[in-house]
């Protein structure tokens, strides 16, 4: 390739400031080449530096007796006891999956099983969290197709059950569709992988698919002059191979059971790049790589094409020397590409070499330390006017009122979407989305087979009361996680997050989303419930319209005996419905003022977190003294979307009073936070109620479990089943315009 | 008891088949890699588990139905060793015609994970004769091509023959008369698109699977 | 009298194809070892109401925009058969 | 110089293709109304070491017959391109 003048326009094309483009200059005391610079441009990227986000995000809490690994590793590690650890994660594929729904999310999965298999975990559970545009754009019911398809084919494929997640539709994501998938993954707490390459003269092994031209990203493509024919050269979209993924997993986690691996980082964005210079400034070492060996699916690929190109199923390992031959067999066992392609050196540089020519030298510090750290201006979101239920009248059909809240689209069953996805391969999966519960639940199967131990995985994030709030929205992700492990009678430990914003550089966006760490964080601290890892999704805007904030959490709890999990199917007939928790009746932001009354004002339900950690950890108590028969959280629609989920899952009918003297519709619908409703038996009720009033917890009984419908004190009164369908066809008429079997 | 699990690459419901045989028989099973070309002889049960081997490229089923193991699992299932594929595992023996018939795409070209209500439609097989034939069972199916297609010739036969062991009572993939399961003429070898190994833990989908197991294995 | 539109879909020029890797590979674990590479495209085959062939090929064309093929990462090639023709 | 072998897989005739069904029915739903029935085949393009046109041709129908084509619901049509025919 002729070598490409380092003109500003190529630096510019490279997203490089003319100020970082002067650091590079300093540090290395002359002008880069193009592969250098590409090294640089990517590493340099938000995408991999976090150069918006960084500051903000170390105000997170991220330890406590639970955490191994904190953030900063490819996932973050929790101790789940008997030697046995989690590993998990969420990413963001928002883009490529806007542009090609099917593999932009089907490689978002593949991405993220290999942050976790990296680290030496056996995946064993993936959630995802979607949001579409409204459900009548023109894009939107491909993009929910494609997406849906992708995210089932490849985790299908590679056989690990995805068991939960949640699906919302609005106007702001029309022109940004958001694709976040979390991978959860078993190992043992003694034989945890990290990416820091360590020694000199240690061999560097390339594992998995063929380097093609993959994802190269397109301005800096066109910036480069070629000389072989350029329409071979047109940036390609990533396609995913869950087959090759499946074989690398087993093979890795094959190798790991030996002591052959040094260190291993899979290639993600920015692929070698990232990767190399990541396990070397990890361990302070240097790295030398000869390109010639890297294996290649296509002809005449340069250096800079390697060094970016975006491939997926790829991992790079440093082997523990006379181990070579180990490793060796075990990739071809599995059939995958494997190849030496360089080694550990104590030059502390990234040495490149092509086609006998040293087409790199740079030092490896100044791609970390120097990585651009931005203090963006934010202007905090204008407080909004708290709304009464006082000043917004009562519907004049409550049944009406309740069919709309039900069938609105973040309400209305996603059984369309999970129905695609394997929920039960790998047979640990005691809940899933099946049960509309509020958390999955995954038997720990440990290598000596299964246990009686089972984590807890949720994906909670309610989008509309971050735009109104982002302090009281990033507390109440965090919060609703929380309660809904809880509700399952999980202890939560720990969570991972995706955080989607849109263009950082407006301060009013940079507002959003320090408002939502800091709430975030003030409620991972009330909960000693620390964030492990995550993942910073920025510029998610199209024409100047940014998404609303959307700081999706996930998390993860333990529950150490299934034999005493509860959630929301248990309700029998005959049990007295009590209800956890203080309602004043919130309707600001609120999913029935959004449905019933067309409008999305109001502050957002404040979250008190002492009250919420006081409600959920007297819920769990009671779960574990086997005091319950049925647990739901409330969250969007309030009481009675709890209800009637509770009542779908039950297979029973509901009914409903007011005990107090709030409106009907701001009691049914409201959507107060730390609450509960819970179903329990004749003899339990009392000592419930008064154990509660000791421990300052709200209690009282709202209604009872029987018959089969679903009625409620001076409101609504319909058949469970009636609703029930209308519920569960919303979607399928959607996608499908017709009718499908259940 | 010892039976066996083949494995080819990206099999993935291997482990969850070896458990299953494992809870029943109180025996690990042998677990069988595809390149191996010879069934153990101690071997008196075969499971040919459910995945996307070979990432279900080409055809579900096609590549690993060539694999040497298959030829072996051929002769001696014609010499009477009872053989049960699950899913991926019974489209590769279609593949291999040890069992007629073919999978296409599900009719509605979508994946579908739902718990299916099955009917015994022959409770008397050495897989089903510890059901109840009024009753029906509750077994999951999670499959992309579980829609039995066999020409009309090869149908009157295998339902002439009461080759036809399970029906779904909700038909999710199209297949031709509900087909969810099938034997061979000789009856030792079961093909089905549900999930036995998925239900035999209360906990983990229930326990309708169990019969299965304990109808072959204790015939055995 | 129909016309019959055929369709070619396949992968654009280094689109990765895990799918012909595949087979090419099994092909030569079963002893054809003169198979260097395979690719695996699509056929589709439309049975039409009669029309003027450029016409037809117009609309076609659209049905591939549209639907037949996902431009993103394949191109497609269109056959005309008219009546005559056959 | 290598040679391209090129296999065409089809279902035969009786066996429902809920492919071609569904793409039908989409594309009328599109309205292309023209659209009276579509089936959806594959094309297999094969990369071959050089050979003698009729030999390789022997070979090409050998790999149908034991995996490109699963002969109890799909039929096949093998096109060589010889060297010089390029
Ligand atoms: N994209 C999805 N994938 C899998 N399951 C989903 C998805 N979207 C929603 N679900 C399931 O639907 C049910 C309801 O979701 P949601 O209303 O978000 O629950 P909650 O309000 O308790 O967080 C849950 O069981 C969830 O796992
Ligand atoms: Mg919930």
């Amino acid at each position: 390739m002729t070598e490409t003048a380092i003109t500003p326009e190529v630096v510019a094309e490279h997203g490089l400031s003319e100020d970082e483009y002067q650091i590079i200059l300093d540090r290395l005391g002359r002008e880069p080449n193009l592969t250098e610079l590409g090294i640089f441009s990517v590493m340099w990227s938000e995408h991999c530096s976090y150069k918006s986000s960084r500051r903000h995000l170390g105000k997170f809490l991220t330890s406590s007796d639970k955490v191994i690994q904190g953030p900063g590793e490819n996932a973050g590690v929790i101790d789940v006891g008997d030697g046995d650890a989690i590993i998990f994660k969420m990413e963001s594929h928002n883009h490529p999956s806007y542009i090609e729904p099917y593999q932009g999310a089907a490689t978002g999965v593949g991405g993220i099983m290999r942050d976790v298999f990296t680290m030496g975990a056996r995946p064993i559970a993936l959630m995802n969290a979607l949001r579409f545009g409204e459900p009548d754009h023109p894009k939107t019911k491909a993009l929910v197709s494609g997406v849906v398809a992708g995210i089932g084919g490849y985790g299908n494929c590679v056989g690990v059950p995805t068991v939960g997640g949640e699906t919302n539709f609005h106007a702001g994501y029309n022109g940004n569709i958001l694709v976040n998938a979390m991978c959860v993954g078993l190992a043992r707490a003694d034989n945890v992988f990290y990416s820091a390459a360590k020694g000199v003269g240690n061999p560097i092994f390339y594992v998995g698919s063929k380097t093609g031209r993959d994802g190269i990203h397109g301005a800096t493509m066109a910036s480069a002059e070629f000389d072989d024919d350029s329409e071979e050269k047109r940036p390609t979209v990533q396609v995913g191979d869950p087959f090759t993924e499946k074989l690398l997993i087993e093979a890795c986690l094959e190798l790991m059971a030996t002591d052959a691996i040094i260190a291993i980082q899979d290639m993600g964005a920015a692929g070698l790049t990232s990767s190399s210079i990541e396990m070397a400034d990890k361990g302070g070492v240097g790295i030398e790589l000869n390109l010639d060996k890297v294996p290649q699916r296509e002809t005449g690929m340069t250096a800079y094409e390697m060094m970016l190109s975006e491939s997926q199923e790829r991992m790079l390992m440093v082997i523990q020397p006379g181990k070579e031959q180990l490793a060796f067999d075990i990739f071809e066992k599995w059939a995958l590409d494997v190849a030496q392609i360089g080694q550990t050196t104590d030059t502390s540089h990234l040495v490149l070499k092509h086609k006998r020519k040293t087409v790199c030298d740079i030092p490896i510090a100044p791609l970390a330390d120097d990585a651009p750290n931005y203090d963006r201006p934010h202007t905090p979101t204008a407080k909004r006017d708290v709304l009464y239920a006082a000043q917004i009248a009562q519907p004049d059909d409550y049944n009406q009122a309740l069919l709309d809240v039900m069938t609105d689209p973040d309400i209305a069953s996603k059984r369309w979407v999970w129905e695609q996805y394997d929920r039960h391969v790998m047979a640990d999966t005691v809940d899933s989305s099946q049960s509309g519960g509020d958390a999955a639940i995954v038997r720990i199967h440990s290598e000596d087979g299964p246990t009686t131990k089972a984590v807890a995985i949720t994906t909670d994030c309610t989008p509309r009361y971050c735009y109104a709030d982002p302090v009281q929205g990033g507390r109440q992700a965090v919060a609703e996680s929380w309660r809904n492990l809880t509700s399952v009678g999980a202890d939560p430990i720990a969570i991972t997050d995706c955080l989607n914003f849109g263009n950082p550089e407006r301060p009013e966006i940079m507002g959003q989303f320090v408002g939502c760490i800091d709430g975030m964080n003030e409620a991972c601290r009330a909960f000693n419930y620390p964030v492990v890892s995550g993942n910073v999704s920025l510029y998610n805007e199209t024409n100047g319209v940014a998404i609303p904030p959307t700081p999706a959490v996930g998390g993860v709890g333990v529950i150490p005996d299934i034999s005493l999990l509860k959630n929301l199917q248990g309700a029998e007939d005959g049990d007295t419905l009590i209800l956890i928790g203080e309602t004043t009746g919130w309707l600001g932001s609120s999913i029935y003022l959004r449905a019933v009354e067309s409008r999305e004002d109001g502050a957002p339900p404040p979250v008190d977190l002492q009250a919420e950690k006081a409600n959920g950890d007297y819920v769990r108590k009671l779960i574990r003294n086997r005091r319950v028969n049925g647990v739901h959280d409330l969250s969007d629609g309030g009481l009675a979307v709890a209800a009637a989920e509770m009542a779908f899952a039950s297979k029973v009918g509901l009914s409903l009073k007011n005990p107090t003297d709030l409106p009907a519709h701001a009691w049914y619908f409201g959507e107060d936070q730390g609450r509960y409703l819970i179903s329990t038996d004749e003899n339990s009720i009392n000592p419930i109620l008064t154990t509660a009033e000791g421990l300052g917890v709200p209690a009282m009984v709202v209604g009872k479990v029987g018959g089969t419908r679903l009625t409620a004190q001076d409101a609504f009164d319909v058949t469970v089943d009636g609703l029930r369908a209308r519920w569960d066809q919303w979607l399928p008429t959607l996608m499908s315009g017709g009718t499908e079997t259940v | 008891m010892q039976t066996a699990v083949i494995t080819f690459p990206a099999s993935n419901c291997d482990r969850d088949a070896a458990v299953a045989l494992e809870q029943i028989t109180g025996r690990a099973p042998h677990r069988i890699w595809h390149k191996e070309t010879t069934i153990p002889s101690d071997v008196g049960f075969v499971v040919v588990p459910g995945g996307f081997s070979y990432g279900d490229y080409l055809r579900s089923g096609a590549i690993a139905a060539k694999s040497p193991i298959i030829q072996d699992l051929k002769r001696r299932s014609e010499a009477g060793l009872p053989v049960l594929g699950i899913c991926n595992g019974f489209q590769i023996l279609t593949e291999a015609q040890m069992l007629p018939g073919a999978l296409l795409r599900n009719a509605n070209q979508k994946f579908v994970c739902r718990v299916t209500k099955l009917r015994l439609a022959n409770a008397q097989t050495r897989f089903t004769k510890l059901y109840d034939a009024k009753n029906e069972i509750d077994i999951p199916v999670a499959h992309h091509d579980g829609n039995y297609f066999a020409d009309d010739e090869t149908l009157r036969r295998v339902e002439g023959n009461g080759q036809v062991v399970f029906r779904y009572s909700q038909n999710p993939n199209g297949s031709r008369n509900d087909i969810a399961g099938i034997v061979n003429a000789a009856g030792n070898v079961l093909g089905m698109m549900p999930h036995p190994e998925r239900t035999v833990d209360q906990n983990h989908g229930g326990t309708d699977g169990i019969a299965l197991f304990k109808s072959i294995l204790g015939t055995l | 009298m129909t016309m019959i539109a055929r369709v070619y879909v396949g992968l654009k020029p280094g689109v990765l194809d895990p799918q012909g890797r595949t087979i090419a590979a099994s092909l030569n674990d079963l002893g054809f070892n003169e198979v260097q590479d395979a690719t695996q495209g699509k056929v589709i085959e439309l049975k039409l109401a009669p029309g003027e062939v450029e016409a037809t090929e117009a609309r076609v064309k659209e049905m591939c925009e549209k639907l037949l093929a996902n431009t993103v990462i394949e191109s497609y090639r269109i056959e005309i058969d008219a009546p005559d023709a056959e």
